[in-house]
């Protein structure tokens, strides 16, 4: 099932409309061309990993898709819409509709604003009062396995790993369509990582949102994903699900990264 | 401060003097040092206005005559002179030239003082000539000028003395432009031309070779020689000028702040303080202010102390005044009993509720110290004050131009022209809204009566009786009060030397002594 | 007080600053109410020199200077703080200002608040002042107005750094709108630099209202300031030195008790604030290696620790064999780099670091060894957050440098050297990449480029200090590869710290797990690969390294 | 396998992409924007200041009449927008108009005033440059980690005490001690050489303080940084590292501050121009406010404005060299 060429191989829902689509999707940075003609599918409450090497246009394609960088080309629907054309009022209940959370941890949350102020910023951008909000808050912070009790704390009272899931609260807080996770692991030891992982996995049967995967990991996607991307210098190289692509990879540098997990089938140092 | 330097520019400065009355001989010697306040505002002598201007004229052009001690009139580029109240004929100097070597005659004369009395902008042409115009006629053979007045005006031949009637050679007249930037060489017919400047920094003066004409203030002895070179370098601020002459950075220089007690019993140096200008309170009489009223402007006199005025405005180093100008002014009163005495108590009642606004000039004092004494000393006598201490150009602005805006200021009166005349000008004759001089803005037409007799009467004596009435009658009436003079102090460092009569730095007699 | 040291602000410049300042407070509360008649009152005890009644003199007005130049102290500090108020608000809100708008609006903004920045203020003041008609309210303007574009671009600057952090970027996509970032998330974030910039603001805003006055436009009589009484009295400096004192010492005691002030806290601000260096007892440069040791590297009982508070590394002991491979494997703050780094002699300076034995080869690591035998022998490769090079260096200087400094070698022949061995590392290009800037090259590139200066230094000992971590993973394959090469070709011995198991059990003769500062576990390659580990949290880590699984059945994670 | 290089190699760009192009026209772009901002400003702004040129040029004693006329002589009496025109018309054939209080060109005035202070200014900025890098850079380097708290304190209360002392105090105490007392210096005037060590000393100590302070934050900061580390792993010599590694990181924001401080000083001298009887730019301005002379106030404004400008260009292309990311940056 997985192919070299541009199809679009993740198939959608039937019946529903997927949580995110891009259509031709072109983004250059000046004249030099980031990504190329992309097409993507995250299906409903599905899972996808992104993945690629550092430059391959992973990142730009996820903050192209909650809307920091501009397309030069192409489409971005979110649950079938297109968000560009939109109008304003409904661009952003579309914008809200997809939650970002970046790499690093420690610079992610502000450190002068409490743990609590954070969340509530995030239900309502204009008020931002915790008080009002105290229930979700909680329950947001529990599904994430931290107490009632951060609510009142600073980032720096936590370590990589518990900031990583205040983020995460912090995208689950709306309920969102989907979350796009920036190489949210890569900045932690190993041992935190799989804690992560393995709430995000428990999430994946708790909430409702999908998920665009990013990472340079294909290990990591397997322990998450149903279906997996790769993106090599701005183009969709390979698309499928994670079995299909991993069993079979038809692209070289689908081998290569496949084989560059340390421990993995094929890793070796000679 | 620097405006307060500068400003003394303005209100005071005597600076540089030059050349020796006796010293015969063409030859010249060495450098002199000095500084003036600030760059000069034009090269031409008619329009000058500052006393820098007045210092850079009196080395590049030569005057008739010249003002020697007690008011004596002493020979220069004029050997002799006769007059009348209404006319006055001159005799030229024999060999007299100028800068370009064109001699001077009778018609270069004529021409040069013809110019000046119909020039536009020079505040001197009515201090010189009166009021109408002059006819000056010159007659070659006789080498004489004469000058017929349209009018009865003692002062004509004491303003042959000034710097405004310096003698503007030919090629000055045929360009009027390089003459006021000071770059036409032929024009110059003074001891020295200007040979190299850069504006507002610096100014160099070569004396003449062969230049004769050095004034004859009688018998002045002199032991030196004129500089070959004057070297004038703009320096604004008392202290460094002060400074440059303790540490031989400077020969010659004037010094109006207290600095002037550095040198005291200082061997290596002469020192001489002179009333650069003097200080008197003036009133805005006009119709519906507060003083208006005689009693309230009598009250303030009462009020006032000279004495502690002179202490805030000159840390107590200049004179007391006892009229409105300086007392080398020809006919100024020296006479204290005509003062309004000093009755705090007797104002009191009349000052209560009254308001006062005070036009104070910064540089009275430091940082306008003389207006804050006075606006103090009011205050306490119950007065309400409002004072605004501002800088020479807002003062002269509101002064003449906006009446309604202050009821009282000190006034600094430099009376360049050192006439009686010209230190009642801001006191006396046409207001200034009516294009006139006077700030106080009453005519005071008795006066203008007074001062009309003086100009027709040729007796020194009978005239200064009458220059004396015209005092007390603005002293007494309480439009003026006398606080004090101004000090600025010659410096000058030993081996140097500048002659000074009455009171006045003549702008030509500086002198390196001796051997050099 | 006691509070105070112990969050590390009672020093010196606090106590002197505060000292000084409640003096001045003090002044200015009380010295209008009680000296206001010496201070103001004219009499005619004018231009007296110093006596007992009045210690520094009467002015020309036969006021007392030394009560004038306290009652002064009211308006001084009120000017002075109006005119920092109007510049560091102005500033704030111009800069905060300048960051959010657009970015064509932005560009022009910064680049005008940089040409205003570089203009003289005083110039500026000037026209103000003169404007506004010199006087009180004037003078704060002038100073304030001239003092914003320089507050203002130094907000710029920080709201730059700010505005491109997370945590503003997530509240924007969050929609909230640029007010609010700017108050929630910009300027408490910014709070504290610029309070300390403000103390300088208000030292340099105190001399220039001064210098204001000296120029004539500053505030004036009735009115009197520091300034003022400065330049009255500055024409009697030569002759009545004492009237200068009081309004000059006046000035130079606010100016330093608010720059003190400002410098107690920006230390404060300093996260490295507190850290003391330890001066570790030095033993002698080399030490005697008994007979039948034959490790290159032997540590007994290294303990390091913070000065008077907790140990982080608990008597470790190692050794090291000539050729060999060890890692050490450990979550972060196990002290596994601690250890590293003072292996290779370079711990933290305010460490202090105890062993029984520390030597790599003979060279006592305790003690002061000879420069040039650490560097030829001693390798260290660092994490590579793309810091780890000198930015304005070009990349061939700074891989040269152990080759020209410590092996005498000249540079073109240093240069030819290492750009054989960044061939032999696969770097493309590499006389090129030698004359490029560090920000050219890619994480792997530098990290290649430095295991390529141990291919020409040849050192006996290399410590990696998580070399992969930053690196993708098909990067961090290339470098383990050439890791294993070099390994293999210089017969190097090497001390590999990584957090992952899985990295180093490929490369490792020998593993030691670090927790919480000690060594818990001493594993081959053989026994993690069969999975015969004894301690949890070996057991935790192993099961936290994820492998790609591409057998038919998907692997379950747990 | 390759896959670890850039994927995206800088392909050649044409000329309209170099960045060194597009820096160069955006700084002439801010030149030329700055340029019309103050001209039109300086020229709006300058008539506000109180007090008439002609009744400061007639002085006190003057007339009304006399006044008038020299309102008239000076073009005060025309409509705003035609003087502006004029003035306008005159920049452009690079004419700054004649001075209101002595009818000399303005340019003149002010290319005679230039030498004295940019020498001034110059010789500051390099003395100040050469005592305070090094000062702040030993001090960071005594003080590195924690050692010797003492030093850190000496080091701020002196910087503080000489930063808080006023510059015309500062400069009339050296007047006084090594002029007037020893004899050792000028104390006024610009003839020599010797005349220039006062005022420059009065003039860099300011600066000093800030620069070395500036310098020992920027050292301790660099120290700090990575690469340090790294270059201490290479065990180099304290003058190399120094010299090849901290000091180039420090240059940076050492240059652009200086830039700032050069600037500023042009005009900024005022002060220390007064009392050391230097005929610069700074004294000229004053001289010119006080006279209310508006072509000679706004030709200065100018002419500040302008070498601002220019040394910020300066210091940019200066560091642009040093380290090239600058210029790259401005890509975005």
């Amino acid at each position: 099932m997985t192919t070299v060429d541009n199809t679009n191989q993740v198939p959608a829902r039937v019946g529903t409309r997927p949580a995110l689509e891009t259509r031709e999707l072109h983004v250059s940075f000046g004249h030099n061309p980031v990504l190329r003609d992309v097409n993507l599918v995250v299906p409903s409450h599905t899972a996808v990993g992104l993945v690629g090497e550092s430059g391959s246009g992973k990142s730009t394609l996820g903050k192209t898709v909650v809307g920091i960088n501009r397309p030069r080309q192409g489409q971005v629907l979110v649950d079938g819409e297109d968000v560009a054309s939109a109008g304003k009022r409904r661009r952003a209940e579309l914008r809200r509709q997809v939650q970002y959370i970046p790499q690093d941890p420690f610079s992610s949350l502000s450190p002068r604003r409490t743990i609590g102020q954070t969340l509530a910023e995030a239900l309502d951008p204009g008020k931002a009062k915790t008080s009002q909000h105290q229930d979700r808050i909680t329950e947001v912070l529990e599904q994430v396995r931290l107490g009632a009790d951060a609510m009142g704390k600073y980032p720096h009272q936590f370590s990589g790993g518990q900031r990583q899931r205040i983020a995460i609260a912090r995208a689950l807080i709306l309920q969102p369509r989907l979350i796009i996770a920036d190489e949210i692991t890569s900045a932690l030891d190993v041992s935190v990582q799989a804690e992560i992982l393995t709430l995000l996995r428990s999430l994946k049967s708790t909430t409702e949102a999908s998920m665009l995967f990013i990472s340079h990991n294909l290990a990591v996607v397997q322990a998450l994903c149903e279906y997996v991307v790769v993106l090599y210098q701005g183009v969709v190289v390979e698309q499928g699900s994670v079995d299909d692509v991993y069993r079979e990879p038809r692209h070289d540098y689908t081998r290569g990264l496949l084989a560059s997990v340390p421990g993995s089938e094929g890793f070796s140092l000679d | 401060m620097t405006n307060k330097v500068r400003a003394l520019g303005v209100a005071a400065a005597v600076t540089v003097g030059l050349s020796a009355c006796t010293t015969g001989g063409a030859g010249g010697t060495g450098t002199i040092q000095t500084a003036i306040n600030a760059a000069p505002t034009t090269f031409s002598p008619w329009t000058a206005e500052t006393r820098d201007d007045y210092d850079v004229s009196r080395l590049l052009f030569d005057t008739l005559v010249r003002r020697g001690a007690d008011n004596k009139i002493v020979p220069a580029l004029a050997t002799s002179w006769e007059s009348t109240p209404t006319e006055a004929s001159f005799t030229i100097r024999d060999g007299a030239t100028c800068a370009d070597g064109t001699p001077i005659t009778a018609e270069v004369v004529q021409n040069s003082l013809h110019a000046m009395a119909t020039a536009e902008g020079s505040v001197f042409r009515k201090i010189v000539f009166g009021p109408g115009r002059p006819t000056i006629s010159a007659d070659n053979a006789a080498k004489t000028v004469t000058v017929e007045l349209a009018q009865p005006w003692q002062d004509l031949v004491q303003g042959m003395s000034l710097v405004a009637t310096g003698i503007v050679c030919p090629a000055g007249l045929e360009n009027p432009e390089g003459l006021r930037r000071g770059s036409v060489k032929g024009a110059f017919s003074g001891p020295y031309v200007l040979s190299a400047s850069s504006h507002g920094v610096s100014y160099t003066f070569a004396l003449r070779k062969g230049f004769t004409g050095w004034p004859d203030y009688g018998d002045t002895a002199s032991r030196g020689k004129p500089a070959q070179t004057v070297q004038v370098d703009v320096m604004p601020n008392g202290s460094s000028r002060a400074n440059a002459l303790l540490t031989g950075g400077m020969d010659i220089g004037t010094i109006s702040t207290q600095d002037m007690t550095r040198f005291d019993g200082d061997e290596g140096y002469t020192a001489q303080r002179l009333p650069s200008s003097s200080l008197f309170v003036l009133f805005n009489e006009r119709e519906g202010t507060v003083f208006a009223d005689e009693e309230v402007r009598r009250a303030v006199v009462q009020t006032l102390s000279r004495k502690s005025f002179n202490s805030a405005a000159t840390a107590g180093l200049g004179d007391l005044a006892t009229t409105f100008s300086h007392d080398a002014v020809p006919c100024a009163s020296t006479d204290s009993s005509v003062l309004i005495e000093q009755d705090v108590e007797a104002a009191k009642p009349v000052l209560r509720g009254k308001t006062i606004r005070i036009l104070g000039l910064e540089v009275i004092g430091p940082q306008g110290a003389g207006n804050t004494y006075i606006a103090e000393a009011l205050r306490a006598a119950g007065a309400t004050v409002e004072i605004d201490n501002v800088d020479v150009a807002t003062w002269s602005t509101t002064g003449t131009g906006e009446p309604d805006a202050w009821d009282l200021t000190v006034f600094a009166g430099i009376n360049a022209g050192g006439t009686m005349y010209g230190a009642l000008s801001p006191v006396v004759g046409p207001p200034t809204e009516a294009g006139g001089a006077n700030w106080s803005g009453t005519e005071h037409k008795d006066v203008l009566a007074m001062v009309d007799e003086a100009m027709r009467e040729p007796d020194d004596r009978t005239r200064c009786g009458i220059y004396q009435r015209v005092q007390e009658t603005l002293i007494e009436g309480a439009h003026v009060m006398p606080l004090s003079y101004l000090p600025a102090q010659l410096t000058t460092r030993s081996g140097f030397s500048v002659q000074v009569h009455n009171d006045q730095v003549d702008v030509a007699t500086m002198q390196i002594d001796g051997e050099g | 007080m006691t509070k105070l040291a112990r969050r590390g602000l009672w020093t010196p410049s606090m106590a002197g600053g505060l000292l000084l300042g409640l003096g001045l407070l003090v002044a200015a509360i009380l010295a209008p109410v009680l000296l206001a008649e010496p201070a103001e009152q004219l009499t005619d005890a004018a231009g007296q020199p110093p006596s007992a009644e009045h210690w520094l003199g009467t002015d020309n007005l036969g006021r007392d200077n030394l009560a004038r130049a306290l009652v002064a102290t009211r308006l001084t500090l009120l000017m002075t703080a109006g005119a920092t108020a109007i510049a560091v608000v102005g500033g704030i809100v111009v800069g905060v200002g300048v960051w959010l708008s657009g970015p064509r609006v932005r560009k022009v903004g910064l680049r005008l608040l940089e040409t205003a920045v570089a203009y003289p203020s005083l110039i500026f003041a000037l026209v103000i002042a003169a404007i506004l008609r010199p006087g009180v309210v004037s003078s704060v303007v002038a100073i304030g107005v001239a003092g914003i574009p320089s507050f203002a671009r130094l907000t710029a600057n920080l709201a730059a750094k700010i505005s491109t952090t997370d945590y503003v970027t997530t509240a924007r996509l969050l929609g909230v709108s640029p007010r609010a970032v700017a108050l929630r998330h910009v300027l408490p974030n910014m709070a504290e630099p610029l309070l300390i910039l403000a103390t300088t603001v208000f030292s340099l805003s105190l001399v220039e209202l001064s210098a204001l006055s000296f120029i004539g436009l500053g505030v004036q009589s009735p009115d009197y300031d520091f300034g003022l009484l400065l330049n009255e009295s500055l024409t009697q400096i030569y002759t009545q030195p004492t009237s200068v004192l009081g309004p000059s010492v006046m000035i130079v005691l606010t100016g330093v008790a608010v720059m003190l002030l400002g410098d107690a806290l920006a230390a404060r601000a300093n996260p490295r604030q507190g850290r003391r260096a330890v001066r570790n007892p030095a033993g002698p440069p080399v030490v005697e290696i008994p007979d039948g040791d034959t490790a290159l590297v032997r540590v007994e009982d290294l303990r390091v620790r913070v000065p008077g508070g907790a140990e982080l590394v608990k008597g470790v002991s190692l050794t090291i064999e000539p050729g060999e491979v060890v890692g050490l494997v450990g979550e972060s703050g196990s002290g596994k780099s601690l250890t590293a780094m003072s292996v290779a002699g370079l711990p933290p300076a305010e460490l202090e670091v105890r062993a029984d034995v520390l030597r790599v080869d003979d060279l006592n690591m305790l003690g002061h060894p000879d420069r040039g035998r650490l560097g030829r022998e001693i390798s260290i490769i660092y994490q590579d957050p793309g810091t780890t090079f000198n930015p304005s260096l070009r990349m061939g200087v700074q891989l040269t440098e152990v080759l020209r400094t410590h092996l005498g070698v000249g540079r073109g022949r240093a240069n030819k050297l290492i750009a054989d061995a960044l061939a032999q590392v696969n770097i493309s290009e590499p006389e090129r990449r030698l004359r490029q800037h560090p920000h050219k090259l890619s994480g792997g590139m530098r990290q290649r480029g430095m295991i390529a200066t141990t291919l020409v230094t040849t050192p006996k000992l290399i410590v990696a200090d998580e070399p992969t971590t930053a690196l993708d993973v098909t990067v961090q394959h290339e470098v383990l590869r050439q890791f294993r090469r070099i390994h293999r070709e210089q017969g190097a011995a090497m001390l590999f710290i990584s957090h992952d198991l899985g990295v180093v059990q490929e490369l490792c003769d020998r593993i030691l797990v670090m927790r919480h500062g000690e060594i818990v576990e001493q594993l081959t390659p053989g026994q993690l690969r069969e999975g015969d580990v004894h301690h949890p949290y070996t057991q935790a880590l192993m099961d936290a390294v994820l492998v790609v699984d591409t057998s038919p059945v998907r692997q379950e994670f747990s | 396998m390759s896959i670890s290089q850039s994927p995206h190699p800088v392909p050649r760009t044409a000329l309209r992409d170099s960045p060194w192009l597009r820096f160069g026209l955006q700084r002439l772009t801010g030149l030329l924007v700055s340029f019309v901002l103050l001209v039109t400003v300086t020229f709006v702004i300058i008539p506000l200041i109180p007090g008439d040129p002609a009744a400061a040029i007639a002085g006190p004693e003057a007339s009304g009449a006399e006044i008038a006329r020299i309102r008239g002589e000076l073009g005060l009496d025309q409509p705003l927008h035609v003087q502006f025109f004029d003035y306008v018309g005159g920049l452009l054939t690079l004419d700054l108009g004649t001075s209101f209080a002595s009818g000399q060109d303005v340019s003149a005035m002010i290319l005679a005033r230039l030498p004295f202070t940019g020498q001034l200014a110059l010789f500051a900025i390099l003395l100040t440059l050469i005592v305070s890098v090094p000062v702040g850079m030993l001090v960071a380097v005594l003080t590195h980690g924690g050692r010797r708290p003492w030093l850190d304190h000496v080091f701020n209360a002196v910087t503080s005490l000489v930063y808080s002392v006023p510059q015309y105090v500062m400069a009339t105490l050296l007047v006084s001690v090594f002029a007037v007392g020893f004899r050792i210096f000028p104390a006024a005037g610009a003839e020599t050489l010797l005349s220039l060590v006062l005022p420059t000393l009065a003039l860099m100590l300011l600066p000093i303080c800030v620069v070395s302070r500036v310098v020992r934050r920027e050292t301790t900061v660099v120290l700090d940084q990575d690469y340090i580390r790294t270059a201490r792993g290479w065990r180099i010599g304290r003058v190399r590292m120094f010299g090849r590694y901290v000091l180039p990181n420090v240059i940076t924001t050492t240059l652009t501050l200086s830039g700032l401080i050069l600037a500023s000083q042009l005009g900024g001298a005022v002060v220390i121009e007064t009392v050391f009887a230097w005929p610069g730019l700074g004294q000229g301005i004053v001289d010119a406010f006080l006279a209310r002379d508006y072509p000679v106030i706004r030709g200065t404004i100018l002419v500040l404005g302008l070498l601002a400008t220019l040394i910020i260009i300066v210091v940019d292309v200066i560091l642009a060299i040093v380290d090239p990311r600058t210029v790259e940056a401005d890509h975005d």
